[in-house]
């Protein structure tokens, strides 16, 4: 029996002294026409040998690819020791903190964190983690109309991140807020304030602004947030925190700062992973603090005045305010905040800003040996910060198919969520990728597209293909 | 110590900085950071080293039994971290084409097809991280399902009063108006308060089986007829799925809809605080409507359906394909079970509480309900320890630390007084359990004996009792360097 | 400057509180003619992403095979938990537990250790490692020297591992003791004890009974045992840890039981690893103890009468004997037996035996497989444990290759240390083999033969290659 | 508590047996085991729970500063475990041929060159398994070279009293006498009295320098001419190699042979005991002597090398080709410190040490060679604390363990009094040798006011001091089911 200790004889004991027969009489007070509970079809059980080569199997067959894909995840160096001491028995398979005594190690940390991650937004307060950066947005929206009162609409820019819009859209709409979605400058790649005039005088609970955008392009967050403020709205900015060490910090943004910043935490420590778990974070201004969703954790002391740390403000939460809680967020995703919180102490401020700008010194050398192949250009002029688009002569399917085969990511294709772009293929380089890594891409690039262009003229000749 | 007061400045860890002398040459003055960073400045040696000796201050499943109710924190089998970091896992970029993730996508699209033999639902979505976030899209499912066939009168989800914090906030989530139905003596929901409540307001009626009180709702085909009666439809809060696997499925049971903790019942590692997942199952009324991404096979291909596929789905719930490195460790723990195993699972989880309940009662305890089984859990209630000694849950709570023993939880349901919710789980022994019971009957005679020992408790953790009062009172969120001098 | 933490100011301060001008002044008793230290050559430091990418892609570039080979180093499954818990920096960077107090956890591990394995072979006592099976054999050897006083002849059959009779070699030579082999039946393929006579009534401090033995080979071990004892020699053991667990231990060989144990504990929990690090075991009978090398952990009990565990007997070993000790061996391999520990702990009694059974089923199953194909057979008739030696029609090296293009290793060539013995491979086939496995070797083997015996034929023809 | 103590009959765990059913059907009866075998029988929670428990009771490199005198107790880069056990590397058999390893084989034989370029050596063998099996490669090269040139009658190693005790051990182990050699108040070997012990049996000299006494031997030059000039060779252990990197070489001061620990200078982990790793390198006389394999290149390709290319090797040493994990983790190490990283180590070593010997000087502490730099290492003597006060080196030692340092290493050289042996590495912080000095002084206000509380200490560690005398009078090395009674 895999993980259950009972021999024959505890069994025994055991129902002795319940004082029933079998355990089959310890289920019936369920109505007997409800007994049974299938499991048609499940599997039989593996020992822990079959499933290690099951699984090994199937890593293999997947393998790994050389990866130029970012777009909301990105592919940054891990150091050893952040996992090594994050997967510890005593962080992994700890529950969240209720009994603050017994937990002294995972409060203190999120403690750490809180600290850290308010640094890298520069607001007062964050919480310790969402989701992550997509639902911690629909938070932030559904908070920024809690403390608005009067509206209920949020702009949210078309340069935020597609899925991220998604996800906002399914977590709000229910509560009757509306989206009303901002254009961008088709040349620049960012929000021009500009086009928020068309907005002004109208009653908007927030703006949320990306800082970089989705297309890796910086916005002018200054004007935005001034705008916003100026209207009454609050300012939602949506960041990425390997940036921030770089960036000017949302708390600083224009006259006098976001309001509220979101992110997704898979920077900081979380392995790719097909997709997560990753973390989301929030930080807002104090006085927004009570209307903050998720745990946080607060320093205090102990019956012999020793410092302590607590989770705390949990009159907020659903376990004490149940239909009247800022979230119905419970379990969140505290393992990744560890991690997270090692991995920033490891390189340091000097050594996250030196993450940053190795990241952005590469997208910039990505672009430059990409548009070096003809046909190949940049479709924005804006600064970027570690991603950009770039437009293709031919259609991005194909090509990236093609790489694919040579082993290689290059990029995802906006051809779904930004039809008006053209051939359109968001890059990315991190610090992770070397110069041979942009090389290969750039070669194989030149001769796909090389390839893909020249027969286009010859498919003219009808009948001609074999 | 914080890592802070660890720092100095100009302390440098190299090995971790990518060769200096790269400049941001590409980013206007105007959107660079002026601020100093404040992470700390230490040598490798001390971060880890911190954060060792962090990890030592904590109780958890590997150092302590932990017998949460309603956490199901049984062991978390190391194998399933091991093989979920495995290089190419690890390293499959989210947006990375299907093609390239068969092996991966397999294990998802076979933890679908074993949640739904487990729970008897129709379809599967692996899409919410947590169980709350599969709370929201049963709820919002509900929700699409009534709008769908213009039902739209009905605002009001029903919940029991026992039920977890998390139900009524997910359900006004959803835009609806929560109404708590009470409980009778023996943990069973008041019938008759639900048969006035419900009506052609009623959306639906959230429901945990085995409830929060660790008992098996009795009533549950009755309440099943009552609410599919008024046109509502039956939320499982599958939390407590542990106690019932293989013996009876939520399906059977009547629900529509329904959504797992992988963290509870699966073993996936709760992290001290998560990451978990919450799958979410259901009928086929309401498989259109599932929450983005489903794993989906044709000939032996797998694929991630979107919205073309899935046109009337809520939506999706997080920017990728949810807590995928969470659901990987659930499917390496479902396959090492098997079939058998499941059932064993809420056959020996089931006897452990019972056999815990037995002991505690024995031991002086006041058991909750003592008319019935414990399901995977019970509850024992100090209501009248506390007015004779003035000891209350909690201070028993803080003195099983002392003990080496996590405590149960506390205060929760709310409606049972000074309780505590206690979850042994399958995979602790008899002789935990009787340690732990010796522990407990310590407790009570030390509280009958000398009960300021107990109201003072825990004396031997790394702190002694926290005052949470002054931590909520006097905010202090984040450390400043300005702390340095205080 | 990786892993130092010196800041400019704490430079400056230390130099001051020791009152030199530069750290450079703190080597100025080194004769001014020897500073240097070229470091010619060396390469550049490396990040940690730039060491992890460089052995990344050597791992990858090496691959992984299907391997048949076992010859003293075997690929068990190794339940997660053991590295996991076993790599937990408290017993990976420990050192040697001098301060007992500060170093309970390795104590009583090793007290543990020691307990199991002395059941294992059923002799008293253990000790807490030595480096591997071969270094152990011969420290097995010079204490039976040492013990035995008259003689300095040690009888060592051939059946013992080629490689282990080297180190022997290399250990004990210096010492003056000579090693007299045993030859083997080559029917058989075990020693017999009729072999023997030849050596009757000669002084002999000790016999070596390997069991298995190298060929996989049970080795008539009562009788062996029986006959060291009779002549006065030390019987000494070397067992297979996993064999142990089926097997009749080397306590209770023959009448009165083997005095001396020693073999390679790396099957008990330590990766293959290309080679190490492995650990060697032994154990003795009681009145043996004080000839014994290197650690052992007793216990004892503290100032409050409290069990605890201690470093014991040091009297025996080289910090306090020095050149009378029993040994030199300082540091021994300690990790490899924290995960040994946890490894037994892990599937216990009934578990390692069927390990046990089933690397014998499944090494039967692969002989019976390759033996099907036409002019392969069993070299020897011996009954096994969990290796056998076959007999190819042909070459084996030519073979190995073919196999080793299909990603398979088929075992060990016998051509250099047995060329007596044919084309002769030793295979081994552990309970991580699955039978596709081994239908995977048989299925390639019968082609890879079927051609090399068939061009055989054809080859008379001069000329007619190409 | 003991895993045995915690052992029920008939307890499985199931996840961890291969199928059962499986029968040895081919063993012959009377080669069978018949009795039963004394493995815990525990869930694999209570195993990890265990020990787990257990690794916390211990003080390590990655929990407390570690000062352990001659042990280098530097911190362990957690990349080089990672690194060391990717799975190809992991699964690679020592028996696979060498053309499937060759990125294996390039790690060695890199690692072989950073050791010549670092030792200043002609030729390394990463065989030996540890230091002492590296003495005893070295001694058997010394060996086989005098015997190569019939240089038989030289029957004699000299050994200077503070020696490491492996010293004399390797070389008896080689089959030599071994004579001991004084040292003089400074700490350098005499050399009247080296000079009045070398002669025509002399086989050659084993040293350490910087010495055993953290000084470093002044007179080396003098030392070589004498040893080479009456026909000996001189052997260095390396253990402390750490005090000089890229200073000065074992090869400039005139070594025929050295070993090198990695894991004292090139930070393996101990692992609570080992494995370490014991290369050894030669001068061009020695070369063809070296122990198997070594790893050769030809045409980029890497072999290792056996019998038929070294055939006057002194032999294999283990059944493979040495702790491959330990070296793997060392080229790791030693790649990411680079040339300048290696300077770096000894000039901060040197450093920590020297500083540190003048705060605990400063605190009134007495140091062994107050006239001398201090190496990486120091000695700081107790002999007058204990005559006034009966405070002994071990007693310190066992107080500092209470304020959460392990304790340096004690009566260790044997010639000092009441010595502590005091290595802090490169590796830590001025403030946690800060820290070290404060309790280092306060112990020495104790040991003044209240000596027995510093006698009767620890007080604060899992056990209190513990009886070797009755756990070597007594022997109990294993556990026996019938202690279950007493
Ligand atoms: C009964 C019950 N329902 C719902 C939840 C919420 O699940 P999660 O924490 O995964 O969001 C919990 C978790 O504590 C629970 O115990
Ligand atoms: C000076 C000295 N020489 C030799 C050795 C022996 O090395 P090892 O323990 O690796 O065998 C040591 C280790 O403690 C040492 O400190």
């Amino acid at each position: 029996m895999p993980f259950i200790p009972h021999t024959d004889e505890d069994i025994r004991e055991m129902l002795a002294a319940i004082g029933v027969a079998s355990i089959e009489r310890l289920f019936d007070e369920i109505p007997r026409e409800l007994r049974g509970g299938a499991l048609a079809g499940f599997p039989p059980a593996l020992g822990e040998m079959e499933i290690a080569r099951l699984m090994r199997g199937r890593a293999e067959r997947d393998g790994t690819y050389l990866n130029f894909i970012g777009a909301g995840a990105y592919e940054h160096h891990i150091p050893a020791a952040v996992w090594q001491v994050a997967t510890r028995g005593e962080f992994y398979s700890a529950y969240t903190p209720y009994q603050a005594e017994a937990s002294q190690g995972t409060l203190q940390l999120l403690y750490e964190y809180q600290t850290m991650m308010a640094s890298l937004v520069e607001l007062d307060v964050t919480n310790a983690s969402l989701y992550d950066g997509a639902s911690a947005l629909a938070e932030a929206v559904l908070m920024a109309v809690r403390a608005h009162r009067s509206s209920r609409k949020v702009l949210v820019p078309l340069t935020v991140h597609p899925a991220w819009r998604k996800v906002v859209r399914t977590l709000v709409r229910n509560q009757g807020i509306e989206l009303v979605e901002v254009p961008y400058c088709s040349e620049s790649g960012h929000t021009l304030p500009g086009a928020l005039a068309r907005f002004e005088g109208r009653d908007f609970a927030a703006l949320v602004i990306p800082q970089p955008n989705f297309f890796g392009v910086l916005e002018p967050v200054d004007e935005l947030t001034d705008w916003a403020r100026a209207g009454g709205a609050l300012a939602i900015a949506t960041v990425n925190p390997t940036a921030l060490a770089l960036l000017k910090p949302p708390g600083k943004w224009g006259g006098r700062g976001a309001d509220i910043a979101v992110g997704d935490g898979q920077p900081l420590g979380a392995p790719l992973a097909g997709g997560g778990p990753y973390f989301g974070f929030m930080a807002c201004r104090r006085d927004l603090v009570r209307q903050m969703p998720g745990r946080i954790a607060g320093a205090t002391v102990d019956a012999e005045g020793r410092r302590g740390y607590v989770l705390t403000l949990q009159a907020r939460e659903q376990h004490i305010r149940r239909s009247r809680a800022t979230s119905n967020i419970c379990t969140n995703q505290g393992l990744m905040v560890a991690a997270a919180t090692i991995y920033m102490a490891l390189p340091g401020p000097d050594g996250l800003a030196a993450v940053a700008r190795a990241c952005h010194a590469n997208t910039l050398a990505l672009v430059s040996r990409l548009t070096a192949v003809g046909g190949v250009a940049r479709a924005f002029s804006g600064a970027i910060f570690h991603e950009a688009v770039i437009r293709l002569p031919v259609p991005a399917a194909p090509v990236l198919n093609a790489l694919k085969a040579q082993g290689i990511l290059g990029g995802l294709n906006l051809a779904h969520d930004y039809s008006g772009l053209g051939h359109a293929l968001l890059v990315c380089a991190t610090e992770a990728r070397s110069e041979e890594d942009l090389a290969r891409y750039a070669e194989h690039l030149a001769r796909i597209v090389g390839r893909r262009t020249r027969p286009a003229a010859g498919a003219l000749k009808p009948g001609s293909k074999t | 110590m914080l890592i802070f007061e660890l720092s100095r400045p100009g302390r440098r860890n190299a090995a971790q900085a990518p060769a200096a002398g790269v400049e941001a040459s590409g980013i206007p003055a105007r959107c660079l950071r002026t601020q100093p960073l404040l992470l700390p400045e230490v040598s490798e040696l001390d971060a880890v080293r911190h954060y060792t000796a962090l990890s030592q201050k904590n109780y958890s499943i590997d150092t302590h039994f932990y017998p949460l109710g309603s956490c199901t924190m049984k062991y978390n089998p190391r194998v399933c971290n091991e093989l979920a970091m495995l290089p190419q896992f690890r390293a499959r970029h989210p947006g990375a084409p299907d093609d390239t993730g068969q092996g991966f996508l397999a294990c998802l699209f076979e933890l679908q097809e074993m949640l739904k033999s487990v729970t008897g639902m129709t379809q599967v979505s692996l899409a919410p991280m947590a169980g709350a976030q599969g709370e929201f899209a049963g709820v919002a499912m509900i929700r699409a399902y009534h709008d769908s066939r213009g039902d739209a009168p009905r605002g009001e989800i029903l919940v029991p009063d026992a039920a977890h914090g998390t139900n009524p906030a997910s359900a006004v989530m959803c835009g609806y108006t929560v109404r708590e139905i009470a409980t009778d003596a023996d943990g069973n929901v008041e019938v008759a308060a639900l048969k006035a409540a419900v009506g052609p307001r009623t959306a639906g009626l959230m429901l945990t089986n085995p409830s929060t009180l660790g008992v098996f709702e009795r009533h549950i085909l009755e309440i099943r007829d009552i609410v599919h009666g008024a046109g509502g439809l039956l939320y499982y809060d599958g939390a407590n799925l542990n106690a019932i696997l293989g013996r009876v499925t939520p399906a059977d049971m009547g629900f529509d809809v329904i959504h797992i903790n992988l963290h509870k019942t699966f073993s996936t590692p709760h992290g001290g605080g998560g990451p978990g997942a919450g799958p979410v199952g259901v009928n086929a009324r309401l498989a259109p409507f599932l929450p983005l991404p489903v794993v989906g096979r044709a000939k032996d291909e797998y694929r991630l359906l979107g919205e073309r596929d899935l046109p009337l789905s809520i939506g999706r719930l997080g920017a990728h394909l949810g807590n995928a490195g969470v659901l990987l460790r659930a499917y390496v723990y479902m396959r090492m079970l098997g079939a058998r195993g499941m059932q064993r699972v809420a056959d020996f989880a089931t006897l452990n509480a019972n056999y815990l309940m037995a002991e505690l009662a024995k031991a002086g305890f006041e058991v909750a309900f003592p008319r019935r089984r414990a399901s995977h859990e019970f509850i024992v209630t100090l209501k009248h320890l506390k007015e004779k000694t003035g000891v209350t849950a909690m201070d028993v709570a803080k003195r099983l630390l002392d003990k080496g023993f996590h405590a149960p939880t506390t205060y929760f349901p709310l409606l049972v007084p000074e309780c505590l919710l206690i979850e042994p789980t399958e995979t602790e022994s008899k002789q935990t359990l009787d340690a732990f019971a010796a522990a407990m009957k310590e407790i009570l005679e030390e509280a009958r004996r000398d009960p300021q020992r107990v109201k003072s408790a825990p004396h031997a953790t790394p702190v002694r009792r926290l005052d949470e009062v002054k931590a909520a009172r006097e905010l202090d969120l984040a450390w400043r360097p300005v702390n340095r001098e205080r």
